[in-house]
């Protein structure tokens, strides 16, 4: 219970740090740069879950964010709807694709996983890239899935109308609230019954079936409920730059995220947002070597794997026990 | 409680097989155990005991043939369904969550084992907590509750197999060798812990290769050999039969084993 | 029937040189359990070095295709010293060697994207002229592919099935410590392996970019259909992933023709899935890790 | 006096912090057969992993004819003559038995047809099955496959693990008859096994190994007398 209450503690520390963020430091870069941070924070954090707890090496978590992201703006460009309905629909949506590609990857072993889940994303991204054919010429020629250029003019949550002038500010808070529920529930699942059977599983498998633990089910579960925080998070996405191309896609995206979980520390409740965090922080200090951006990235991935294959998380835990 | 089973037997094998390719582990295997009985299985490593086990626990399907639990047939199912449905097995290996305290890996049992969870709920609750500290103390091992599992030493691994295995609720208990390699006054602690088990009611299957402790718990034994049953009776008989003494035993082994229980019962 | 022929010859040559860039990757699983996700940059890297060698030293290109080979070798040794030999003596070498390796690959994808820019550029080393069979023109370059890539193919496997070195790769791939307690020394074989798989990635590049062109990321398409051949013959498993790569190749080219370019890779991954949801280790996959 | 092969003082040795074997010390003299027995679970094989570099050895001394081997990777200790065969055999499924056999002289090729003849001259049942994948072996011909890869080597302690773990009792007899001829021979042979009973008669010396500790040594027929040892350490 002690592990719990810290995990709660910190949390509420870091919670009332960043709503006294906007008030402390109100220009609009930082707060923007800080939603984005929320965004990406709340992919890792639910990736972590899949990848470290799960103990599933699947690489569709890019591929379920862009699902969120990809039917919110469908929902609000083909059948208008809210935003507001439209993100939680399309969370479910990306519960549905997540489950698709769980049963059929779930049975494989890891690096099977890992390939059929990063094809999986490649062909989505393929066939949204080579689409071509007009589905809609209202507004001119556009693609289903809105091609190499995107969709846009879906609709907006509403916030920009509101306080047209602090509209930034208010997304702000609504990432941030959606990365405390992202971090609740990631602590929920790490600290309860979810976790422990993951950790048997992961300890011994075999053993941990024969005392009545479905490796199946309770994968298919983690996945399920990453999915659904991963899509919202997408359809925020949306909503906060009016438009979803298939950049989402991007392999350096993916690279980033990944190095963020992975230089956090893989399995652990703050590592992956530390990650988030520091490579945030390093992407802007290297905003004038963009050249060097993905190469500095790519060094960074494989020495922390190499030399500290737990993380900043790992370092820092090692310090002051034992 | 010992000899014929009650009407339904709580396990029945019936014509059970299992193979690996060209290679036949188990063949065409019937027998069953009755509820409150222990049934020992001894036989040279590589008879097919340990596979017998894996079969009805379900972590390597049978091939061919039935099995019943209360008559109600169980072949097929997976190792959490066979653990649902009332059958709790222990390990050669000394098998542990090795990175959790013994309390949690009693607790996976407890919380995991008792039944089917659609939704695992939010925190493992008051009831398994309980049930796990229950086993644990059934097993004289609560004082080791919060050492992590991948430090005790054999004897505490045995043990807190058993205890995990219990903490189930299970109807039928499968242990696979749990004397092996420990020393004589580890295996009387281990020979407690099994009467124990049996007087709260739960039936039990054992594979052993140390005869002692075979003959001395078991009310029914069955001797395997290639795949296939070669004994199947009472202990007192076992030194009687010829097959068992020619194939398995050996005369020195069969002599040593008759003075032992000449001993115990005198 | 002249479609036919168009369809197998065209089939045949992606074959062949899937095939190559996949009895590396293979291999390399095979014997270490690594997934090389750094395969895909070596093998444009081959095919750079060997445009750089022709167009800026001058070299002939019987020089500069061995030359090529050489070098990703000595990237694959690399690898294997910096990444694979650390990561080894350390739990969950699979999933680490997994994220390292993607990352070594974006630093040599980038490294390749700094020095010769984001553009096509042709390969040099190409063979003109054209064979005719029927009415079909089938350009010579494709048939040389097929010759180089049958000849590696056969090369490979004399050295796996009939020299000790091979038999070394071979038993170490099936049991690590009983190779060991032979006399293997493992560490020599995985950096073999890694170099040999290295220097028929670069091959494979060459071979790829001179019927396409040269692209920094041109390794990431070859790379993903090398995998997805490997997942279909069973990891590790080389000469299913040959015959894999083949039949790969025949049907990539057919269902190029009858539905169109862009469908290809998506039919390529539906059947990927299906295999593996009839038979998830494979095709010549086992349960049990009974490899080569 | 009969020259010592192999020595090991005072080693130990263990997986992760955990010590397996505490401060061993026996030897194997040039032409006997010296047996290890125990309970399973207490540091037999770890001890011939431990020989032959497959565990590291954490302090003492390993020496093999005077040099230290205890520092060497796994192929230089097979180099130099220290032969393991493994418990439950480890062949190379995928492989004939000619290629099996061809392996086990991997490190010393030398004199290889001679070899080959003496593998199957001394189990016959090998020459049979020479292009059959060890795979689809039974296990008593694995058991002889595995013997015969590690004759191959040639070498000068052959070192078993086990052999007749497995395997049903007639086909042990077998097994034994085979290891009890290469003792006569004048092969230096260092065996573990659980059941002393096998190898009481023959074996030259027996040491008890109990918790990573040798706790008792002698001879087969010292053993046989002493029921309290068999019975506190050996079970029936």
């Amino acid at each position: 219970m002690t592990a719990i209450r810290r995990d709660i503690l910190i949390g509420l520390v870091c919670l009332a740090i960043a709503i006294a963020l906007p008030i402390v430091m109100p220009g609009r870069y930082i707060i923007t740069q800080s939603t984005l941070f929320f965004i990406w924070a709340i992919v890792v954090v639910q990736w972590n879950l899949v990848l470290g707890i799960g103990g599933i090496f699947s690489l569709a978590q890019m591929a379920l964010f862009a699902t969120g992201a990809y039917a919110t703006a469908m929902l609000g460009f083909y059948w208008k709807v809210p935003m507001l309905a439209a993100i939680p629909m399309a969370g479910l949506v990306t519960v549905a694709v997540g489950m698709l590609i769980g049963l059929a990857c779930l049975r494989l072993r890891g690096p099977y996983v890992a390939l059929l889940t990063l094809a999986i994303a490649q062909v989505m991204y393929v066939l949204i890239v080579n689409d071509t054919g007009c589905f809609t010429t209202t507004g001119g020629c556009m693609p289903l899935f809105g091609g190499v250029r995107g969709i846009g003019q879906f609709g907006d949550i509403g916030l920009r109308a509101l306080f047209p002038s602090k509209w930034y500010i208010a997304h702000y808070y609504v990432g941030l609230a959606l990365l405390a529920l992202a971090v609740a529930i990631s602590i929920v699942v790490i600290r309860g019954p979810l976790g422990l059977a993951f950790r048997a599983l992961r300890d011994n498998p075999g053993y941990a079936m024969s005392r009545g633990i479905s490796r199946f089910k309770y994968q298919l579960w983690i996945f399920a409920v990453s999915a659904f925080f991963t899509g919202i998070a997408g359809g925020f996405y949306a909503v906060h730059f009016r438009v979803v191309g298939p950049t989402v896609f991007s392999f350096s995206l993916l690279l980033f995220l990944i190095a963020m979980i992975v230089i956090g520390g893989l399995g652990s409740i703050w590592g992956p947002l530390l990650g988030a965090a520091v490579l945030m922080l390093a992407d802007e200090g290297m905003r004038e070597l963009s050249d060097y951006r993905n190469i500095g990235l790519g060094l960074l991935l494989a020495v922390f794997v190499i030399a500290w294959p737990n993380g900043l998380n790992g370092w820092l835990q090692r310090k002051p026990a034992r | 409680m010992t000899g014929d089973a009650a009407a339904t037997p709580l396990l029945s094998c019936r014509h059970v097989g299992k193979s690996f390719g060209a290679l036949a582990a188990v063949r065409d295997l019937s027998f069953d155990v009755g509820a409150g009985e222990i049934l020992g299985i001894g036989g040279p490593n590589g008879a097919g005991k340990t596979t017998l086990f894996e079969v009805i626990s379900g972590l390597n399907p049978a091939t061919t043939g039935t099995i019943l639990l209360d008559g109600q047939a169980i072949t097929g199912f997976a190792p959490e369904q066979i653990c649902h449905a009332g059958i709790a097995r222990t390990f050669q290996l000394n098998a542990g969550f090795d990175s959790m305290t013994a309390r949690e890996n009693v607790l996976v049992g407890a919380y995991f084992g008792q039944g089917n969870r659609a939704i695992p709920t939010l925190r493992a609750g008051r009831a398994a907590h309980e049930a796990a500290d229950a086993a644990l103390d059934m097993l004289g091992i609560a004082d080791r509750a919060d050492a992590v599992t991948g430090k005790l030493p054999v004897l505490d691994r045995k043990l807190l197999m058993m205890a995990s295995a219990m903490a189930t609720k299970p109807k039928l208990l499968l242990m696979d060798e749990p004397v092996g390699g420990l020393t004589a006054r580890e295996v009387d602690r281990v020979m407690d812990a099994v009467r124990a088990i049996k007087a709260s009611g739960v039936t039990i299957i054992l594979i052993e290769h140390v005869m002692r402790f075979l003959v001395r718990l078991s009310d029914r034994i069955m001797i395997m050999h290639h795949g296939e049953k070669i004994f199947e009776g009472l202990p007192a008989n076992l030194l009687d039969d010829r097959t068992v003494v020619d194939v398995y035993l050996g005369h020195g082994a069969s002599e040593r084993l008759r003075s032992f229980m000449e001993a115990d019962r005198g | 029937m002249d479609v036919l022929i168009q369809i197998v010859a065209s089939g045949l040559t992606l074959g062949a040189m899937y095939a190559v860039a996949t009895i590396g990757l293979s291999l390399v699983y095979g014997s270490l359990n690594m997934l090389n996700m750094a395969h895909g940059a070596i093998l444009t890297l081959g095919g750079y070095i060997c445009y750089a060698a022709i167009v800026h030293a001058g070299l002939h290109p019987a020089l500069a295709l061995p030359g090529a080979a050489l070098i990703c070798a000595a990237v694959g040794l690399l690898i294997y010293f910096s990444a694979a030999l650390p990561l080894l003596r350390a739990e969950n070498f699979e999933t680490n060697i997994f994220i390292a390796t993607i990352g070594i690959g974006s630093v040599i994808e980038n490294l390749m994207l700094k020095g010769f820019g984001p553009y096509p550029i042709p390969q040099p080393l190409a063979v003109d002229g054209q064979l005719v069979i029927g009415n079909v023109h089938i350009p010579l370059q494709n048939v040389f592919i097929l010759g180089v890539a049958l000849m590696l193919m056969v090369a490979v496997a004399v050295l796996l099935q009939r020299t000790s070195a091979g038999r070394a790769i071979r038993a170490t791939s099936m049991n690590r410590d009983a190779a060991q307690l032979m006399g293997v020394r493992v560490g020599r074989v995985y950096a073999q392996v890694l170099a040999l798989s290295g220097a028929l990635a670069a091959v494979s590049g060459i071979m790829i970019s001179s019927i396409a062109t040269l692209t920094p990321v041109m390794g990431g398409d070859p790379m993903l259909k090398a995998f997805i051949v490997c997942v279909v013959a069973g990891l590790g498993n080389v000469y299913g992933a040959v015959v894999a790569a083949i039949a790969l190749g025949l049907l990539e080219a057919a269902t190029q023709y009858v539905f169109g370019v862009r469908w290809s890779f998506a039919m390529l991954l539906l059947l990927v899935i299906l295999v593996l949801i009839w038979r998830p280790f494979g095709l010549f996959g086992k349960q049990q890790v009974v490899r080569l | 006096m009969v020259e010592t092969a192999l020595e090991i003082v005072n080693a130990s040795a263990g997986y992760a912090g955990r010590i397996v074997l505490d401060a061993i010390r026996l030897s194997a003299k040039k032409g006997e057969l010296t047996a290890i027995v125990g309970p399973n679970g207490h540091g037999k094989t770890t001890l011939l992993k431990a020989i032959s570099g497959l565990v590291p050895v954490t302090s003492g001394e390993i020496r093999l004819g005077g040099a230290r081997i205890d520092r060497l990777r796994p192929d230089q200790i097979v180099e130099r003559g220290v032969i393991h065969v493994p418990q439950g055999d480890l062949l190379f499924p995928a492989m004939t038995v000619h290629e099996n056999l061809l392996m086990g002289a991997y490190a010393n090729s030398g004199g290889l047809a001679d070899r080959l003849d003496f593998v199957f001259t001394l189990l016959p049942k090998l020459k049979e099955r020479r292009n059959q994948t060890a795979g689809t072996l039974s296990g008593g011909e694995r058991r002889m496959c595995g013997i015969g890869r590690g004759l191959m080597a040639g070498g000068e302690v052959l070192m078993l693990d086990e052999p007749s773990l497995g395997l049903a009792p007639i086909v042990i007899e077998q097994i034994y008859e085979v290891i009890f001829n290469l003792r006569r021979e004048g092969r230096t042979i260092l065996l573990v096994e659980e059941n002393a009973e096998r190898i009481a008669e023959h074996a030259d010396i027996i040491h008890l190994l109990d918790n990573g500790r040798i706790v008792w040594s002698g001879l087969g027929a010292e053993l046989m007398a002493r029921p309290e040892i068999i019975e506190t350490y050996l079970g029936v």
